[in-house]
C-alpha cells in the first residue's frame, strides 16, 4: 500500500465519519463546524483526482464563503435555534429518522452495486482515452489548461454562469431584506 | 494510483449521507448542509471522471461551475430560510406545509 | 245490529269518544269508561236473564243464542276456492258466564283505575279496546273472527303493562307479548289447516266457521285434518293430534299451565292493579274457554285420547303453583302463583271429561275470575298506600285496617275454598269430577284427584300463613310511623268495588245454580260430543 | 207435638236464629257489645230444639225434607233437613251446651275490646254447628263442617295480636284442612259410586238405626276397595276434627282462644263432630276400617292421657283429656257400639264443658288477682295455684263433680258412658279373641290414668297451699261471679247420673242407649258389668291416694326434669317432629321448587331468549362483518389507497422528496432486476 492510497483512505474516512457525525449531531453549530471538516476532506480528495485548482476553489468558496454565510445565517436566524443549542447537551446523537435512513441505505446499496457491476465494463471513452494517453497527469499544469478552456471552449457557459451568479446574489439580497423597506 | 471506483464509492457515501440529512433533518439549515454534501459528492465524481478527459477538461470545468452554483444556491437558500423564518417563526420544514398565508 | 254486537262494540264507541275529547277534560275519561262498562254490565245481565238454559250449543248452530251471522269477507280465489269469512257471533252456556264475568271484571278494573293520572287518555282508550276484544273472543264463532279478536287483545295489554307498569315493566310486557304471540302464531297455522280441511255443506266452499269444524261430516276426505280418512302424519304423529297439541299449546300459555306459566308472575307483578285484575280475571279464562270451545269441540277424538296428559298437567300445575306460592315473599307474586294453582283445577276439571268436572271447571273459572280480581285489587290497595308489597314488611295490619283485613280475610278464605264461597264449589266439583272419571272410564286415575286435593290444602297453607304473617300479631311495619299514617282503612270507592265481588262469591257459593243452571246443557252437550271417542 | 210447627221447620229455625244474630251483630259492630242478641238466639234455639225437634222426634219418628239446590250433569243435588234420633240428639246437645256457655261468656268476656267480634263469631259457630247436625246432604254437611272449622279458626285467633294465637289458629285450620280433604275425597268416592250424596237415600232416612238394610248403601259390596278407601277418608276427616292421634296436635294449641270458646268448641261440640260424622256414615265402614278406627282411637286415648300427665297449663291438661276421651268415643265407634260412643259424647260434652268453665273461672280470678297484686306469672299454670278450695268453694265443688264424672266414678254420668264403652270393648274383644284383648286392657289402664291426671289437677289446684300466700292477706281472692257460677252449677247437675237414666250403675237402662240401640253382634257378658266398674273405681281411688301423697303431701317421687315427664310435657315431641318434617319439608320443597321455577323453568325461557338474542347477534355480526364487510372492504381499500396517496401530498417537502426518491429507487431496482 502506497502512502498515496493511505492518505486517500485517511481523507475518505475523515470525510465520511465527519459527514456521519454531521448528520447525527443535534447541535447545529457543531454540525456546521463538522461541515467545515468535511469540506476540507473533500478538497483533499479532489487533490487525489488531480484537480488542484478545484480543491483550492472548494476551500475558498465553500470554507471562505458558504460556510461563513451559513454560520452567520444560523446565528442571525433565531433564538429558537439558540435554545436548541442549549437543550441539546442531553442527546449528543439524535435518533435516526428510519424512513430516511432506509432510503439512504437503499441509494447507497444501489449505487455501490451499480459501481461494482459498472467497474467490470468501463465505458469505452475511458478506455480510449487511456489508450490514447489523454489522461490528466500529475505533472500537468491544470490551472493554465483550465484558463484556456474557460476563455475558449467554455466561454459562453462561463459568462452565463457569471450572470446567473449575480442574479442569484442580487435575488438573495432582495429576498432577505427587511420587509419594512418596501 | 487511486482507482475510479474508490472515488465513486466515497462520493456515494457522502451523497447518501447528504440525502439522509435532506430527508431526515428537522432544521432547514441542516437540509441546506445536506444539499451541499450531495453537491460535493457530485463534484467529486466530476473531478474523478475528469481525469480521463484531458482534451476538454470537462470534469474540472463543470466542477467549478457546480461550486459556483452551490454557492449561489446557498445564498438564495439562506435568504429564503430567513424569510420563511420571519413568516412562520420556525424553520422546521414539517411545520411549513402550507402554501397559503 | 244485535244485542251481542252492541255489547262487543260499545267499548269501541267509548274509545272514540275518549279520543275525541281533548286532554284538557281528562277527568271525564274515567266517567265515560265507567258509564260504558256499566252499560255493558247491564246488557250482559240482560243476556243472562233472557238466556234459555235448555239449549246446549257447542256444535249445534240453532242452539246458540243471540246469533248474528253476516258475510264479512267473500273472495273468489279461483282454483283454491272461495274465501268465506263470516261475522258470526253467538253465545251458549259456555260463553255466557264468562261474558257476564268479563263485564263485571271490566267494571272492577275501571273502578280500580280511578287514580290513574299518567296519560289517562291513552290508558282508558286502550282499556276499552281490550274490553272490546275480550267480549269478541268470548262470542266469536267464526275462527277467523276469533283469531282477530284474540290478537287484538294482546296489543292493548302490551302497552298497558309496558307503559303503566312497575319497575321492570318493559321486560314483563315483552315477555308476556312474546309468549302469547308464540301461541297465537302457531294457532294461525292450525286455523289455516282447518280451513282447507272443512267445507261449508251449504255452499261447498271452505269455511272458518267453528261449528262446521266440529262436525266430522264437513271434513273433506283425505284433507289434512280429515276426521276418519286421515293419512297425514307429521314426524310420525297424526295430523289431528298435532293440530290439537298446537291449539292446546296456544291456549295453555294463556291458562297458564306449568311450565308455560313464567310470564304470569312477571306480568302480574309489573302490571298496574287494573291490568292485573283483567289479566287474572279475564285473560286466563280465555285459555280455559279456548280449550273447551276450540280444542275439545273441534278435536273431540284427540281430546278423549289425551285427557290423561292434560289432567296430569293440571295436577302438576295445581301442586307446583301452590308450592311456589308458598315460597313467595311478594304478596302479588304469591297471588299470581296461586292463580297458576287455581287454574290448574280448571284444566283438571276439563280433562276429567265428566259433567261434574267440566261444570266445576267452568265454575272455577268464573269464581277465580272475580276472586283473583278482588285479591289483586286488595294488593293494589296496600301498594297504593305504601308502595310496598313485601309480606315480611307488614305485621299486625288487622289492628290498623280492620275493614281491609276483613275483606282480605274473606277473599283469602273464599280463594282457599271455604265452603259457602264460590271457589269451594268449583274446586270440590273438579275433585268430585276427577274421582268420578274412573267410574265413567274417561281414563283419569284417582290419584290425580287426590293430588289435586293436596292443592287445596296447600292453598290454605299459603293464604293462612300470609294472613297470620301480615295481619295478625302486634302491629310492626317496615316503614314505621310514616306507614302507620299512610295505611288508612278502605275508602268508599274501594269498598264499592270490593263488596260486590265478596257478595258474589258468597252468593255463588250458596246458590251455585246461578251458574250451573245455564251451563249444564252445554256441558252435557260437550260430553255427548266427546263420549263416542272414549 | 209440643209446638205447632213441624220438626223440620223447627230445626231450620234452630239453625237460623244464631245466623241472624251473627249477621245482625256483624252489621251493628261495636254498637252492640252486650251479647244479648246471641244469647236470645241461642235461648230460642235451645227451646225450639228441645220442644220443637227433640221431643217430637226422639224415639218416635224421623223426618226429612229436601229442596233442589242445583243440577250438575244428570245429577241434581239437594239441600235438606234430616231429623232423626241421632241428629236431634246432637242438635239438642249443642244447644244445651251452648246456652250456658253464652251466659258464662257474658261475665267472662266482659270488657274485652273485641267483644262484638266475639259474639258474632260465637253465633256463627252455633249456626254452623247446628246446621252440621241436621244436614241431609253430605256436601251440605261438609260445608257446615268446614264452617265450624272456620268459626273455630276465628275464635282461636280471637286475640289475634298474640303471636301464639295467630300461630295456633293457622295450625288448627291447616290440620283440619287435612281432615277436610279426607272428607272431600270420601264424598267424591261416594258420589262416584252411588251417584248421590243424600244421607237419606244412602242410609235410609232414619239413618241406620233400625233398618240397616234399606238404604242404598246396603246394595254395595262392602269389601270393595273403594269402600275401604272411602271409609278411611271419612275417618281421616273425623280424625282431624276430633283430634285423633297424630292429627291431635292442633287441639292443645287451640287453647289460645278464650276459655269459654275452648269449653264450647274444643271440648264439647265441634271436636265431637268427628264422632258424629262417623256415626252418621257408620254403615259404610267395613271390618278393616273399623279395626283401624279402634286402633287409632286407643292410641289417641293412651297418648292423650299420657301427655295430660305432664302438662302444667291447666287448659292443656283438659285439652289432652278431651283428646283422650275422644279416643274412647272412637273406640266405641270402631267396635260397633256407636250408641255408646254417642252416649259418651253427650255426657262428655257436659262434664268437659264444665271442667273448662271451672278452669276458666279459675283463670279469670287468677288473672284478676294477679293484676291487683301486681305480680307477673302465667295464670294458667298449675304450679302457681294450690289451696284454692278455700277461696272458691263453689267452683271447687263443680270441678270435683266434673272430675269424678271424667274419672268415671259411680253415680256420675261419666261412669255410665265410659263403662259402656269399656265393657262393650271387652265383650267385643272376648268375642273376637286373641290380640284384641289388648284393647280393653289398654282402655282400663287409660281410665285409671285419666282418674290419676284429673286427680292431679284437682289436688294441685285446690289442695296444698297457695304459692303467693303472703299476698293473699292484703288482696282478697274472689269466688267466680254469679253469671259464671250459674251455668257451672247447671252443668254440674247435668254431669250426674239422673239426667241420663234412673239406674245408678246400669248403662243399658239409660234412655240414650235404649233408643240408640246399635244391635251389636257379640254377646253380653254379665261378669264384665261387675268387675270392670269395680276395677275402674278401685283403680281411680288408688290413683287419687297416690296423687294425694304426691301432690298434697309433697312426696313427689320423680324429679321435674325426668325424661318421661319432659316427654309428656312436650307432647311426645310430636309438634317438633311435625315442624321439622312436614312444615319445614313443605317449605323447603316450596323454596326449592321456586328456585327451580326461577332458574329452570323461567331459565329455559330466559335461555331461549338468550339463545335467540345470541343467534340474532351472530347473524347481525355476520351481516355486519361478512356481508356488509365485503362491501365495506372494497370501499375501505379504496379509501386506504386514497389515504396512502394523500399522505404523500401532505405539504411536507421532505415527504415529497422521500416519496420521489422511493419511486426512483424502485425504478432503479426494477431496471437492475430486468
Amino acid at each position: 500500500m502506497t502512502i498515496e492510497s493511505l492518505l486517500f483512505y485517511a481523507f475518505a474516512c475523515m470525510a465520511i465519519v465527519s459527514a456521519l457525525l454531521l448528520v447525527n449531531i443535534r447541535n447545529t453549530a457543531r454540525a456546521l463546524f463538522l461541515l467545515f471538516i468535511v469540506l476540507f476532506a473533500m478538497a483533499g480528495l479532489y487533490l487525489f483526482a488531480l484537480a488542484d485548482f478545484i480543491a483550492i476553489t472548494q476551500i475558498l468558496v465553500y470554507v471562505g464563503g458558504v460556510l461563513i454565510l451559513l454560520i452567520f445565517a444560523f446565528m442571525l436566524s433565531n433564538k429558537e435555534l439558540l435554545n436548541d443549542l442549549q437543550s441539546t447537551s442531553k442527546h449528543f446523537i439524535s435518533l435516526p429518522n428510519w424512513q430516511a435512513l432506509v432510503l439512504a441505505f437503499a441509494f447507497l446499496g444501489v449505487m455501490v452495486y451499480s459501481y461494482i457491476s459498472w467497474s467490470q465494463h468501463m465505458p469505452q471513452w475511458i478506455a480510449q482515452s487511456e489508450a490514447k494517453g489523454s489522461i490528466i497527469l500529475p505533472t500537468d499544469n491544470n490551472i493554465k489548461a483550465l484558463g484556456f478552456k474557460f476563455m475558449t471552449q467554455y466561454v459562453l457557459p462561463f459568462e452565463i454562469i457569471s450572470v446567473f451568479l449575480m442574479m442569484a446574489l442580487i435575488g438573495a439580497a432582495h429576498v432577505s431584506r427587511k420587509e419594512d423597506d418596501i | 494510483m487511486i482507482s475510479l471506483t474508490h472515488f465513486l464509492v466515497v462520493s456515494a457515501c457522502i451523497f447518501c449521507i447528504g440525502l439522509y440529512a435532506v430527508l431526515a433533518k428537522r432544521n432547514t439549515i441542516m437540509i441546506l448542509v445536506g444539499i451541499e454534501l450531495m453537491i460535493n459528492a457530485a463534484i467529486l465524481n466530476f473531478v474523478a471522471f475528469g481525469k480521463y478527459d484531458k482534451i476538454n477538461y470537462g470534469g474540472q470545468v463543470f466542477a467549478l461551475f457546480a461550486i459556483v452554483l452551490a454557492a449561489a444556491s446557498v445564498a438564495v437558500g439562506l435568504a429564503l430560510i430567513l424569510n420563511v423564518y420571519r413568516h412562520f417563526k420556525t424553520i422546521n420544514p414539517q411545520d411549513i406545509h402550507e402554501l397559503k398565508d | 245490529m244485535g244485542l251481542l254486537s252492541i255489547l262487543i262494540f260499545l267499548p269501541l264507541v267509548a274509545t272514540l269518544l275518549i279520543l275525541a275529547i281533548p286532554s284538557s277534560a281528562k277527568a271525564t275519561y274515567k266517567y265515560i269508561a265507567l258509564c260504558f262498562t256499566l252499560l255493558q254490565f247491564g246488557i250482559s245481565l240482560y243476556l243472562y236473564g233472557n238466556f234459555d238454559a235448555k239449549l246446549g250449543g257447542i256444535e249445534q248452530m240453532d242452539a246458540y243464542q243471540y246469533v248474528e251471522q253476516l258475510a264479512w269477507i267473500r273472495m273468489d280465489l279461483g282454483t283454491v276456492g272461495k274465501l268465506e269469512i263470516d261475522y258470526f257471533i253467538g253465545i251458549d252456556g259456555i260463553s255466557l258466564p264468562l261474558i257476564v264475568l268479563s263485564t263485571l271484571v271490566m267494571l272492577m278494573s275501571v273502578g280500580a283505575s280511578w287514580n290513574i293520572d299518567k296519560s289517562p287518555k291513552g290508558y282508558f282508550a286502550l282499556l276499552m279496546i281490550l274490553n272490546m276484544a275480550v267480549m269478541g273472543v268470548f262470542s266469536a264463532l267464526d275462527f277467523f273472527l276469533f283469531y282477530v279478536f284474540y290478537e287484538v287483545m294482546l296489543l292493548p295489554l302490551y302497552f298497558l303493562i309496558g307503559i303503566w307498569g312497575g319497575a321492570r315493566r318493559e321486560y314483563a310486557a315483552i315477555k308476556f307479548f312474546i309468549y302469547t304471540l308464540l301461541g297465537s302464531v302457531l294457532m294461525l297455522l292450525v286455523i289455516v289447516g282447518l280451513y282447507f280441511s272443512v267445507i261449508n255443506p251449504a255452499t261447498g266452499a271452505h269455511t272458518f266457521n267453528m261449528l262446521h269444524m266440529m262436525n266430522p261430516a264437513n271434513y273433506v276426505d283425505g284433507s289434512f285434518f280429515a276426521h276418519i280418512t286421515n293419512y297425514h302424519e307429521v314426524f310420525g304423529i297424526p295430523a289431528r293430534l298435532i293440530g290439537f297439541i298446537v291449539l292446546f299449546f296456544a291456549f295453555a300459555i294463556k291458562v297458564p299451565i306449568v311450565p308455560l306459566h313464567t310470564w304470569l308472575p312477571d306480568a302480574h307483578v309489573e302490571a298496574p292493579t287494573p291490568v292485573s285484575i283483567i289479566l287474572a280475571g279475564v285473560l286466563l279464562k280465555v285459555g280455559g274457554y279456548g280449550i273447551i270451545r276450540v280444542c275439545y269441540s273441534i278435536f273431540p277424538d284427540i281430546a278423549a285420547n289425551t285427557n290423561w296428559w292434560l289432567a296430569l298437567i293440571g295436577v302438576i300445575s295445581i301442586v307446583y303453583g301452590a308450592l311456589n306460592a308458598l315460597a313467595q315473599k311478594d304478596l302479588k307474586r304469591m297471588i299470581a302463583y296461586s292463580s297458576v294453582s287455581h287454574m290448574g283445577f280448571v284444566l283438571l276439571g276439563i280433562a276429567s271429561l265428566t259433567a261434574e268436572g267440566l261444570a266445576g271447571a267452568m265454575f272455577q273459572m268464573v269464581s277465580h275470575g272475580f276472586l283473583s280480581a278482588a285479591l289483586f285489587f286488595l294488593v293494589g290497595v296496600l301498594y297504593d298506600r305504601v308502595h310496598d308489597r313485601y309480606i315480611y314488611n307488614f305485621r299486625g295490619l288487622a289492628s290498623l285496617m280492620p275493614k281491609y283485613t276483613a275483606y282480605v280475610a274473606i277473599a283469602f278464605f273464599a280463594s282457599l275454598g271455604l265452603p259457602g264461597f264460590s271457589a269451594f264449589i268449583g274446586e270440590a266439583f273438579v275433585i268430585i269430577g276427577a274421582f268420578n272419571a274412573e267410574s265413567m272410564s274417561t281414563g283419569i286415575p284417582r290419584w290425580m284427584a287426590v293430588g289435586g286435593s293436596i292443592g287445596i290444602l296447600l292453598s290454605a297453607a299459603y293464604f293462612l300463613w300470609t294472613l297470620q304473617r301480615m295481619f295478625f300479631g302486634q302491629t310492626r311495619l317496615q316503614g314505621g310511623q310514616a306507614w302507620q299514617e299512610a295505611l288508612t282503612d278502605l275508602n268508599t270507592r274501594e269498598q264499592v268495588v270490593l263488596f260486590p265481588t265478596v257478595a258474589l262469591a258468597l252468593l255463588l257459593g250458596i246458590m251455585p245454580s246461578l251458574v250451573f243452571g245455564n251451563l249444564n246443557a252445554s256441558v252435557i252437550q260437550l260430553i255427548d260430543l266427546i263420549k263416542p271417542y272414549l | 207435638m209440643l209446638l205447632p210447627i213441624s220438626p223440620i221447620i223447627a230445626s231450620i229455625l234452630v239453625m237460623l236464629f244464631p245466623l241472624v244474630a251473627s249477621v245482625l251483630q256483624a252489621m251493628l259492630g261495636k254498637k252492640a257489645i252486650s251479647g244479648n242478641m246471641a244469647l236470645i238466639a241461642i235461648l230460642g234455639s235451645t227451646i225450639i230444639s228441645l220442644f220443637g225437634v227433640f221431643l217430637p222426634v226422639w224415639n218416635s219418628t224421623s223426618l226429612q225434607q229436601k229442596w233442589e239446590w242445583f243440577t250438575i250433569g244428570d245429577h241434581t243435588l239437594h239441600v235438606g233437613i234430616l231429623v232423626n234420633n241421632l241428629t236431634a240428639l246432637m242438635q239438642l246437645v249443642v244447644c244445651v251446651i251452648a246456652l250456658p256457655v253464652h251466659i258464662y261468656s257474658r261475665a267472662y268476656m266482659k270488657g274485652d275490646s273485641g267483644i262484638h267480634r266475639y259474639w258474632m263469631y260465637l253465633s256463627l259457630f252455633c249456626f254452623a254447628m247446628l246446621g252440621l247436625t241436621v244436614s241431609l246432604n253430605l256436601l251440605q254437611l261438609y260445608i257446615f263442617w268446614e264452617l265450624v272449622g272456620f268459626a273455630s279458626y276465628l275464635l282461636i285467633g280471637f286475640w289475634f295480636t298474640k303471636e301464639t294465637a295467630a300461630q295456633a289458629n293457622k295450625k288448627a285450620f291447616l290440620i283440619n284442612r287435612i281432615g277436610d280433604l279426607g272428607f272431600l275425597i270420601g264424598i267424591a268416592l261416594v258420589y262416584a259410586h252411588c251417584g248421590t250424596l243424600d244421607l237419606a237415600t244412602l242410609f235410609n232416612q232414619t239413618g241406620f238405626f233400625k233398618d240397616i238394610d234399606i238404604g242404598l248403601i246396603s246394595s254395595i259390596d262392602k269389601n270393595a276397595t273403594w269402600v275401604t278407601f272411602a271409609g278411611l277418608a271419612f275417618f281421616l276427616g273425623a280424625m282431624a276434627k276430633s283430634a285423633q292421634f297424630p292429627l291431635h296436635v292442633w287441639l292443645p294449641d287451640a287453647m289460645e282462644g278464650p276459655t269459654s270458646v275452648s269449653s264450647l268448641i274444643h271440648a264439647a261440640t265441634m271436636v265431637a263432630a268427628g264422632v258424629f260424622l262417623l256415626c252418621t256414615v257408620f254403615p259404610l265402614f267395613n271390618e278393616t276400617v273399623l279395626l283401624i278406627i279402634v286402633i287409632i282411637g286407643t292410641l289417641t286415648a293412651l297418648s292423650g292421657a299420657l301427655f295430660a300427665l305432664g302438662q302444667y297449663d291447666i287448659k292443656k291438661v283438659l285439652a289432652f283429656s278431651t283428646i283422650s276421651q275422644l279416643g274412647f268415643m272412637m273406640v266405641g265407634v270402631g267396635i260397633g257400639a256407636w250408641d255408646a260412643a254417642m252416649f259418651h259424647l253427650t255426657t262428655h260434652a257436659f262434664f268437659k264443658c264444665l271442667l273448662f268453665l271451672c278452669a276458666g273461672a279459675l283463670i279469670h280470678e287468677m288473672t284478676h288477682w294477679k293484676a291487683k297484686a301486681q305480680l307477673d306469672f302465667d295464670p294458667k299454670d298449675l304450679r302457681h295455684m294450690g289451696g284454692l278450695r278455700r277461696f272458691m268453694p263453689k267452683t271447687f265443688i263443680c270441678m270435683v263433680i266434673a272430675s269424678l264424672s271424667l274419672a268415671g266414678f259411680p253415680s256420675t254420668s261419666g261412669y255410665l258412658s265410659k263403662d259402656s264403652i269399656v265393657i262393650t270393648a271387652y265383650e267385643w274383644a272376648s268375642h273376637l279373641g286373641g290380640a284384641y284383648v289388648l284393647i280393653p286392657i289398654l282402655l282400663i289402664i287409660i281410665s285409671i290414668l285419666t282418674a290419676f291426671y284429673i286427680g292431679r289437677l284437682i289436688l294441685k289446684v285446690f289442695f296444698g297451699s297457695f304459692k303467693y300466700r303472703s299476698h293473699i292477706k292484703t288482696i282478697k281472692f274472689h269466688e267466680a261471679p254469679k253469671a259464671m257460677l250459674i251455668p257451672m252449677v247447671f252443668l254440674a247437675a247435668a254431669s250426674l247420673f239422673p239426667l241420663f237414666g234412673l239406674s245408678l250403675a246400669d248403662y243399658h237402662s239409660s234412655w240414650i242407649m235404649q233408643t240408640l240401640d246399635a244391635n251389636t253382634i257379640y254377646p253380653t257378658q254379665a261378669q264384665a258389668h261387675l268387675f270392670i266398674p269395680a276395677l275402674l273405681t278401685g283403680g281411680a281411688i288408688l290413683g287419687w291416694l297416690v296423687g294425694w301423697s304426691w301432690y298434697v303431701k309433697k312426696k313427689y317421687p320423680l324429679s321435674e326434669n325426668n325424661r318421661l315427664v319432659h316427654f309428656a310435657n312436650k307432647q311426645g315431641y310430636l309438634n317438633e317432629f311435625n315442624e321439622s318434617i312436614f312444615v319445614k319439608g313443605t317449605l323447603e320443597l316450596s323454596r326449592i321448587l321456586y328456585i327451580f321455577d326461577q332458574y329452570m323453568v323461567d331459565g329455559i325461557t330466559k335461555f331461549f331468549s338468550w339463545f335467540v338474542r345470541g343467534l340474532s347477534a351472530a347473524v347481525y355480526w355476520f351481516d355486519k362483518y361478512i356481508v356488509d364487510g365485503l362491501v365495506n372492504s372494497f370501499a375501505q381499500a379504496t379509501y386506504y389507497i386514497g389515504h396512502l396517496v394523500r399522505h404523500v401530498q401532505n405539504g411536507q417537502l421532505q415527504g415529497y422528496l422521500g416519496f420521489a426518491l422511493t419511486i426512483v429507487i424502485l425504478g432503479i431496482l426494477y431496471l437492475i432486476i430486468t
